[in-house]
């Protein structure tokens, strides 16, 4: 029992960390990176809650969880492509008018 | 009882990695070095959690279900860090190496 | 224990809001919407929601984002300017929350099993229903059967807000199959979604069919379903994915589950009982609860699977015309 | 400490409350207004999922060996308004890129004064 609190704490000090990266990111790419990181440690944070209180047949969510994380980040990825190239159209157009 | 201890190590070994994992992402100095700290998390750490929970399951459904939620997230999540590493690539962002030299460069 | 992770993720929750706040880029405040959903549906696990759980991180967190970041590539990244310097929204706030927790002083406490909540028609539910309707879920059974008239009504609503956004945005033509898009450079990502979306759709089946005994049901059946259409979309690119699955059909398919549901009342009402009642649709009443169940959840399913699909589409579909030049 | 451990729960509730408020009014940009009130909406979920929740207590779902189950009432209202807001979520979405559109922009004071022309 102690084991799985312990295991508990220690995931959510990791989504603490992950957290933290998507608030105070850098780049775009290290906000995704966090909120990704964040998904994937939540999965095994309900797998692990659910055999703490004793009723892990609850699995199902975290299932659900592991699939919604990566949609997410497909999403995410598609709408950068779909406005990486509008946003080179509007630097190109940028240098058109220097030019 | 030998189940148990061996659960125990798998889950001491799996918080660790996980620890260990997101403190490199949130301390390495940039991108690409922070992809590879947060695929430890994703690879060994999930495994080694989701061995230590199966063995305290009765191998029933439960142990199904996590067997599952482990191949989903095994296929799913290095596939994702590398799709996005790949688009940031794309993107344009430099590696810290390179953004260095890139500065030596108009330095000279 | 359940306290001290209750406030960990109440605190991260609430960090995560007041971020939002004040970040201009709207993508990334998409991003973070992301992370609420998925820690409040964390919450509603810790407070022994499942179902709600599943819902959320199913909808909120998935459906919710996907439609957003579509909206994002049609009306751009950037918030110009708020009003964070006047003085007026902060003293509206501040006053009104004041106000709300002046108010909760009055509120029994949290947890308490002497709640007025916990005993008016609640006890009836969880003692009674294991017998009545004959489903270890409880959820399921107030779901279905007690409150059948209710989830009728959202089920309406559900259908009645996939019209109105077909009839605000219209639906892509099937015949537009020419132009390429999609994921076409991530091979890798291509190879690993086509391994996953029958694992998806298998799991909404179970989702679907298991919801009686479970967390589940066809609300969150439908909604991972249209998840596994939308990340083949996303992956091979909306012409294709109109090519499996015509929007037309979907049309179809979204009046033709609310008309399951309201068939299953009339059904009821021909046999002689009340609309909606399941205890005559077969010769025990334990059966006929389970029968009326599971094919009034089958219509939820395929009206909820439709509707969300149809809105994907309806938003895809813009931001590929949007693309053409 | 009790009064503190009694009410906690509600107050930070409040304060997301507030949060998702405070964005819906002082937010320009018409999809920040659509997170907020999206927020906003959460935070009444988890209020009601509160007031559901026994101490001690576990999910409802009968299993052998449990005697003290959560309230169920609160979850379903909760579970139906889930889909029915994402789905209004998705209509008022769908009126924004019209807005855009329209006036070409989905900033609140720059339509209104587009308004002002026509």
């Amino acid at each position: 029992m102690l084991i799985l609190a312990a295991t508990c704490i220690a995931i959510l000090s990791v989504m603490i960390l992950a957290l933290a990266r998507a608030l105070k990111a850098d780049t775009v790419y290290d906000r995704i990176l966090g909120v990704n990181m964040f998904g994937t440690k939540t999965v095994l944070f309900i797998a692990v809650i659910g055999f703490f209180s004793g009723r892990p047949d609850f699995l199902d969510i975290a299932i659900v969880y592991a699939l919604i994380n990566f949609i997410g980040m497909i999403a995410v990825l598609r709408f950068f492509e779909y406005t990486a190239a509008e946003e080179q159209e509007d630097d190109t157009a940028k240098e058109d008018r220097t030019s | 009882m030998i189940l148990e201890t061996l659960s125990i190590i798998f889950l001491v070994l799996g918080a660790f990695f996980s620890i260990t994992g997101a403190i490199g992402l949130f301390r390495f100095p940039d991108f690409f070095t922070r992809v590879h700290a947060a695929s430890i998390t994703d690879s060994i750490a999930t495994l080694l959690i989701i061995i230590g929970l199966i063995l305290r399951t009765d191998f029933g459904l439960i142990a199904v279900k996590l067997l599952f939620i482990l191949i989903f997230l095994l296929l799913t999540s290095p596939t994702a860090s590398h799709a996005l590493a790949k688009s940031a690539r794309h993107g344009g962002l430099l590696t810290m190496a390179e953004t260095r030299d890139d500065k030596n460069k108009e330095a000279h | 224990m359940a306290v001290f992770i209750d406030l960990m993720l109440l605190g991260m929750l609430a960090i995560t809001a007041l971020r939002v706040i004040f970040l201009k880029d709207l993508f990334a405040v998409v991003m973070l919407f992301g992370i609420y959903s998925f820690l409040s549906a964390l919450i509603f696990v810790n407070l022994d929601a499942v179902d709600v759980a599943f819902t959320e991180a199913a909808v909120g967190a998935g459906i919710s984002t996907v439609l957003m970041l579509g909206t994002l590539a049609l009306t751009g990244r950037k918030e110009k300017t708020n009003n964070h310097k006047s003085w007026l929204p902060l003293l509206v706030v501040v006053a009104t929350g004041a106000a709300l927790i002046y108010g909760t002083l009055d509120m029994p406490p949290f947890g308490d099993p002497n709640n007025p909540a916990q005993q008016h028609v609640a006890p009836r539910y969880i003692q009674d229903s294991p017998q009545e309707v004959g489903l270890p879920n409880m959820v399921t059974s107030v779901l279905a059967s007690y409150r059948g008239f209710d989830t009728l009504g959202e089920t309406a609503v559900v259908f009645a807000a996939a019209i109105g956004v077909f009839s605000l945005l219209g639906l892509p033509k099937r015949d537009r199959a020419a132009i390429e898009s999609g994921l076409k450079s991530h091979l890798v990502l291509r190879v690993v979604a086509k391994l996953i979306i029958p694992l998806i759709l298998l799991f909404a089946l179970y989702v679907q069919f298991h919801g009686d005994y479970g967390p589940g049901g066809g609300f969150q059946a439908g909604v991972i379903a249209a998840a596994a259409i939308i990340l083949y979309a996303l992956v091979f690119g909306l012409p294709l994915a109109t090519h499996v699955l015509q929007p037309s059909l979907l049309k179809v398919l979204a009046a033709l589950g609310v008309l399951i549901y309201a068939g299953t009342g009339v059904v009821s009402l021909f046999l002689g009982g009340n609309f909606l009642d399941y205890n005559v649709l077969a010769s025990d009443p334990i059966a006929g609860q389970h029968l009326g169940i599971i094919i009034i959840e089958l219509g939820v399913g395929i009206t909820v699977f439709a509707a969300m699909l149809a809105i994907f589409y309806a938003f895809a579909g813009q931001a590929e015309r949007k693309n053409i030049p | 400490m009790s009064f503190i451990i009694d009410y906690y729960n509600y107050w930070i509730v409040v304060f997301l409350m507030m949060a998702g408020f405070y964005i819906v009014i002082s937010a320009n940009n018409l999809v920040k207004k659509v997170v907020g009130l999206n927020i906003f909406q959460t935070s009444v979920f988890m209020m009601y999922i509160s007031i559901g929740k026994v101490t001690n207590g576990s999910a409802p779902i009968v299993a052998e060996g449990i005697t003290t189950y959560s309230n169920p009432l609160p979850h379903v209202l909760i579970l139906t308004a889930i889909v029915v807001g994402v789905a209004t979520t998705a209509v008022g979405l769908a009126l924004i890129v019209r807005i855009k559109r329209a006036y070409g922009t989905v900033e609140e004071n720059e339509f209104k004064d587009k308004d002002d022309l026509i």
